[in-house]
C-alpha cells in the first residue's frame, strides 16, 4: 500500500521535472515586474515574444538549428548502426579496445577537436558550412549512438533472423521486415540522443560555423550579453520546447528501451 | 518428398583447435523423421546449422534428392527449422507469422489467409489469428512456430530441442502433435535431441552422435535391446558389461561362468550386456547368478534401483514394484537371465 | 585467418586514437617553427612548458579541476547508487518516468541552469565557491552515473545477497562484502563518466565559479584568446593527460563491464 | 537436530490479488529430508523465502522445535539454502567461498582451514581450495555450494530446484550425493522439486502441493500406490479412474462390473484408480477387462504405452518390453487387475 503511494509520488515528481523547464521559462519569458519575494509575476507582458519572433534571425535559427540536429541524428545512426552490430554482437579480441575508443571524444577538450576539425575543414572548403557544422557535431553523437546500439545489439538473437531465412526472405527482407522493427526502440533512443547533444552543441558551431552558422544556441549565448532577463526567457523557452516534444513523441520508446534493459535480468 | 544425403562432413569453428564435426555422414529417407541424440557439445546442432546454411562446412556435401544445395542460397533450400525458443516475430499477429513465409513468395492475401486457417487447425488453435504471440503460452507459441515452419510445404523440418523448455505434460502433448502433423504431410524431418525417451518415443531411426561422430545409427527398438557397441549401450541406459571367454554357449568371467544363448554368442573373448530392468536380485542362490553386497537401494515409484558391489565391479539393478526392500549392506545374488544376456558386437 | 588480421588491426588502430590527442599535443608543445607541408617540426623547444609550468595559475587550475572532479565523481555515485539500485532491481509503475527524467539535464540548456543555480547559490552563499561548482556539476554528471548504474543493477542478481544473509553476514557485511564487489567494474565506469564530465566542464564552472573559481578548461579558453599555438598545445597536452591515465588505469573494469553487458546474450 | 513447523502461513506478494499460500502447514521432523513436489506457480519456492526470512509473511507461525522464529533477523536463523544456480562468490577463491560462513562468525583462521578442508572431504573434492568458482563444472560448483551452506553446521536445509540445471548423469551422482552427506549430518532438509522421481529417490516424507495447498503429505511409497485423492494421483503418474457404485467387491461402472478387493474398498458410489504400468491389453476377453480400440501406441525403451479409447474415456496402458505391438485401431481388452485397482479415499 505505501509501496504503491511512493510510487505514484516519484511518478508525479518525475513528470513535475520533466515540465518544469517548460513553466519556469515561460513564466520569465511573460513576466513584466517580478521581484522576490513574489510567487507569481506582478506584471504580465507578451512583448519579448512578439520582440523574439519578429526578429528574422529566430526563424533562422531555429531552421538552421533543426536541420543540423535532424542530419547529425540521422547520419550518426548510419554509421553507428553496423560498427555497433559488430561490436555488440561479435566477439573478437580488440573488443576491450573498442569500448576505450568510445571515451576519447569525451577526454579531448573540445576546443582543441573543434580548432583541429576547423584546419581541416578550411581545407577542405567545409568551414562555414551547415554541411561542415553536420560533421563536427558527429564527433560528441557518435559515441553516445554507438553505445547505446551496442547495448541494444548486446541483447539481440540473430535467431530471428535465421528464421526468417529459412523462411526464404531475402537479406533486405530480413533488414527491413525483421532487424529494423527489432531494434526500433534502440534506435529512437540513440537518435534522440544524438538530437539533444546536437541541439545544444554550441563550442564546435561557433569554431566551424565562424559566425556564418546561426543555431539557437548561438542565439542564446549573444543574448546572455544583451542581459534582457525576459528576453533571455522567452528564447530559452523556443529553446526548449523541440526536444521535449521530440522527447514526449517517443516517450513510448524509450520506456520500451528501458523495459528491454529489465528484461534480461 | 525429400531424401537427405550428408557425406564425409567436416567442421571446425573459428578459432578452435578440433572440428566439432569429423567425416560425418548420415542418410535420411524421404518422409522419415530421423533423431540425432547426443550429449552438449556432440556438435549436434551444428548439423542442423549447415543444412539451413547458417553455416559452412570446411568439407564434404550435403545432398537433397541426390543433387547437392551448398551452391543454394539459405533462403532457397526449403530447409526451416524450430529451436527451444519459437522465435515468433513479436511485432507480428499470428496470423502474420504463420503468413510470412508465403508473403516472401509474394502469395497472394487469399491464398495466405487460406492457409493460415489451414495450419491453425493441424496445430489445434483455430481463431487465434489476432493475437500477438507474447498472449500465448511455451507450448501453444511453439505450435505455431511449427505452423509457421510448415505453412510454405518446405522440403525438409529441423527440430533443435524443441520441447526441452516445456512442463512434462505439455510437453508429452507436443511430441504426440509433432509426430502426428509430421506424418501427415509426409515431411523429412530431423530431431535433435538429448532425451533418449523423445528420441525413442518421436523417431523412425535414431542416430547416437560421440565426439562429432556417429557412433549408432538404427531402429529405437534394435538400438534399446540390442546396441552394437559399448558406447552406444552406455547411451540407452545400459552399464553392466561382462567380460570373458565364449565357449560352448558359456561366458567365463572372472567371477565365474555364466550361461549365454548359444545362437547368439560368437566364441572367443567377448563382452555381454544386460539391461539392468532384467537383472534380478535374489537371497538364495540361483543359477546364472553371481554373489555380492547391496551397496544402495533408491526408491523411484515403479521400480527400486538397487546398487550390488560384485567384486571389482558394481551392477545397477531395477527391480519393479512391489518388491520387498533389501536391506543396505545384505548379501544376495544378482541373477542374469540367460535370454537377456546379449554380445556387444563391435567391442 | 583473415579475420584474427583484421581483429589485430582494428585493436592497434583504436589503441592509436586513444593515444593520438597525447602525441599530437606534445609535438604542438615542444615544436619551435612546423610549417606545411613538414611532417615533424622543423625546430624543437621546451619554452611553452617552462612557461606554463613557472605559472601558479596553472598548478593551481590543474588543483582545483581534480579536487572538483574527484569529489563530483564520488558524490554522484553516492548519489546514483541507491536510486539507480531501485531502478534497475525493482519492477515499479513510475519507471518509465524515471527514465524520461534521466534526458531533462540534457534539455535544458546548460546556460539556464548554469543561470539558475547561480541564483539559488547566491542566496546561500555557494557561488563562487568550489563546493558550490562541485555541486553544479552533479547537474551534468548524475544522469549518466544513475544510466550506468541501473544498467548494472538490470544485471544484478540479489541471490548472491540472500546466499550471504543466510550464512550469517549481516546488511552492512553484505554491502561491503558482497554487493560492492560485484559491482565494482560497473562502479568504476560510472565513476569515469562523472569525472571526464566534470574535468572538461567549462560553462557551470564559469558562471557558478564568477572567475573565483579557476579550472583547467578556464586556463585553456583564456589562454586560446592569447594565440599563441604552442602554450595552447602544452595547456592542452596538460588537460589531456589525467583523463589519458585514469582510463589507462581504470581499463580493465572497462573491459570487464563491456564485458559484462556482453554475457546477457 | 530441528524439527521444523510451519503453521496457517499465508503470503500474498504486493500488487497481486490472490495469496500465494493460503492457510499452508507443514511439519518436518528433526533429521528428515522433505520433498516439495508442486508445479511452477505452486508457491513451492515462497515456502523457502519465508523460512529464510527474504520475504515475510502476511500470517502465520515458522517455528523450530516449537519456538516461532519470525522475530529472528534472517541471518541468525539458521537456515541455509541451494538454489539451481550455485551463486558463488566469484571473486573469492574455493576455500574463501566455503569458509564465508565462519567468517562471519569470527572463527579462526586454522579452525576455518580445517573446516574447508573437512567440508571439500565430505563432497568429495579434495585440493581444490585455491581455484576460483569459474573454473569449475557445474555439478563441482553445486557440491561446493552445499559445502558452504554446511560449513557453519546451520539447523535448516533448504534445496530449491538444486540440481534441475544439470545433465542426468551428473544429476543421480549429486542426488546421491546430497542424500549421504544429509543423512551423515542428520541435518533436517526441505527439498523444493517438480520431479517426481527425484523426491521420491531423496526424500523421507513427501508432500505435494497444489494452488498454495498440500494436497498430500505421506512416505513416497504410499503416495506412489495409494494417493489419497483424484489429485495427488495424477501428480505420481495416474490417469485412469473408474467410477461407479460399489458392492459386495464389485464396482458398477457405466461400461460394466468389475471385481475389486472387498477388504479394501466401501460400499456406495466410489473412485477407483489403477497405475497405467499394472493395466494389461489382451486381444481376447479375459476376466475384469473392458473392451477398447488401440488409438495410439508409442515406444519408450523399457516400455510401450497404449492409448486406448473405451466409450467416453481414454486410457494409457504402459505395457513392459518385449512385447508384441498392436496395431493402430485393433479392438483389445483392457484388463483391470482386481489387486491393482485401489479406491480414492477423498473423492
Amino acid at each position: 500500500m505505501s509501496q504503491r503511494l511512493s510510487t505514484y509520488t516519484l511518478q508525479l515528481l518525475l513528470y513535475g521535472v520533466l515540465a518544469t523547464p517548460l513553466v519556469l521559462f515561460a513564466v520569465y519569458a511573460f513576466s513584466e515586474r517580478w521581484f522576490f519575494p513574489a510567487l507569481v509575476p506582478q506584471e504580465w507582458t507578451a512583448s519579448p515574444f512578439a520582440r523574439l519572433l519578429s526578429d528574422r534571425r529566430t526563424l533562422q535559427g531555429l531552421g538552421e538549428s533543426l536541420s543540423i540536429a535532424a542530419a547529425a541524428s540521422l547520419l550518426s545512426l548510419a554509421i553507428s548502426f553496423p560498427a555497433a552490430r559488430t561490436l555488440g554482437l561479435r566477439a573478437f579480441r580488440g573488443r576491450q579496445a573498442a569500448w576505450l575508443a568510445f571515451f576519447v571524444p569525451t577526454v579531448v577538450p573540445p576546443l582543441a577537436i573543434g580548432m583541429g576539425l576547423n584546419i581541416f575543414f578550411l581545407q577542405i572548403g567545409l568551414a562555414g558550412s551547415m554541411l561542415g557544422v553536420t560533421l563536427a557535431h558527429l564527433v560528441p553523437t557518435l559515441p553516445y549512438t554507438i553505445f547505446t546500439l551496442s547495448s541494444v545489439f548486446a541483447r539481440y538473437d540473430e535467431n530471428y533472423e535465421h528464421q526468417a531465412l529459412a523462411l526464404g526472405a531475402n537479406p533486405v527482407q530480413i533488414f527491413f521486415r525483421i532487424t529494423l522493427r527489432l531494434v526500433f526502440p534502440g534506435l529512437v533512443v540513440a537518435g534522440l540522443f544524438a538530437f539533444l547533444i546536437s541541439w545544444s552543441q554550441y563550442l564546435l558551431t561557433l569554431l566551424i560555423g565562424g559566425g556564418r552558422v546561426l543555431t539557437l544556441p548561438m542565439l542564446l549565448f549573444s543574448s546572455v550579453s544583451g542581459g534582457n532577463p525576459a528576453s533571455i526567457a522567452a528564447l530559452s523557452l523556443l529553446f526548449v520546447t523541440p526536444p521535449v516534444l521530440v522527447i514526449a513523441a517517443t516517450a513510448r520508446y524509450l520506456g520500451q528501451h528501458g523495459a528491454a534493459v529489465q528484461e534480461q535480468y | 518428398m525429400t531424401d537427405v544425403s550428408i557425406l564425409d562432413l567436416r567442421k571446425t569453428y573459428p578459432g578452435q583447435a578440433q572440428p566439432v564435426l569429423d567425416h560425418f555422414s548420415l542418410s535420411v529417407h524421404a518422409g522419415e523423421l530421423v533423431a540425432l541424440l547426443g550429449p552438449s557439445g556432440s556438435g549436434k546442432s551444428t548439423i542442423l546449422k549447415l543444412i539451413t546454411g547458417i553455416e559452412t562446412p570446411d568439407s564434404g556435401d550435403i545432398q537433397f534428392n541426390r543433387k547437392t544445395i551448398l551452391n543454394t542460397p539459405p533462403n532457397q533450400r526449403g530447409a526451416v527449422f524450430m529451436f527451444q525458443k519459437a522465435y515468433l516475430f513479436p511485432f507480428l499477429s499470428i496470423a502474420e507469422n504463420i503468413g510470412f513465409g508465403l508473403k516472401m513468395q509474394n502469395a497472394s492475401k487469399a491464398t495466405i489467409q487460406a492457409a493460415v486457417k489451414r495450419m491453425l487447425d493441424l496445430i489445434g488453435l483455430p481463431g487465434i489469428e489476432k493475437r500477438k504471440p507474447a498472449h500465448l503460452s511455451g507450448g501453444e507459441q511453439q505450435r505455431v512456430a511449427l505452423a509457421r515452419a510448415l505453412v510454405t510445404q518446405p522440403r525438409l523440418l529441423l527440430l533443435d530441442e524443441p520441447l526441452s523448455s516445456l512442463d512434462t505434460a505439455v510437453r508429452a502433448n507436443l511430441q504426440e502433435a509433432i509426430r502426428r502433423i509430421q506424418r501427415e504431410l509426409g515431411i523429412t524431418t530431423i530431431l535433435v535431441t538429448h532425451d533418449l525417451s523423445e528420441a525413442m518415443s518421436m523417431s523412425d531411426r535414431m542416430a547416437l552422435l560421440l565426439d562429432g561422430q556417429v557412433a549408432a545409427f538404427d531402429q529405437p527398438m534394435r538400438l534399446f535391446q540390442h546396441p552394437p557397441s559399448e558406447q552406444a549401450a552406455r547411451f540407452v541406459g545400459i552399464n553392466t558389461f561382462l567380460r570373458g571367454e565364449v565357449s560352448d554357449g558359456c561366458l567365463r568371467t572372472d567371477l565365474g561362468t555364466l550361461e549365454v544363448c548359444p545362437n547368439r554368442s560368437k566364441p572367443g573373448p567377448g563382452v555381454f550386456a544386460i539391461r539392468p530392468e532384467h537383472i534380478r536380485i535374489e537371497s538364495n542362490q540361483r543359477p546364472n547368478a553371481l554373489p555380492g553386497i547391496i551397496k544402495d537401494c533408491t526408491y523411484h515409484g515403479e521400480y527400486v534401483e538397487y546398487q550390488v558391489e560384485i567384486p571389482e565391479m558394481s551392477v545397477r539393478a531395477r527391480v519393479p514394484m512391489p518388491t520387498e526392500m533389501v536391506p543396505h549392506g545384505a548379501p544376495v545374488h544378482v541373477i542374469f537371465p540367460q535370454e537377456h544376456l546379449f554380445q556387444i558386437k563391435n567391442a
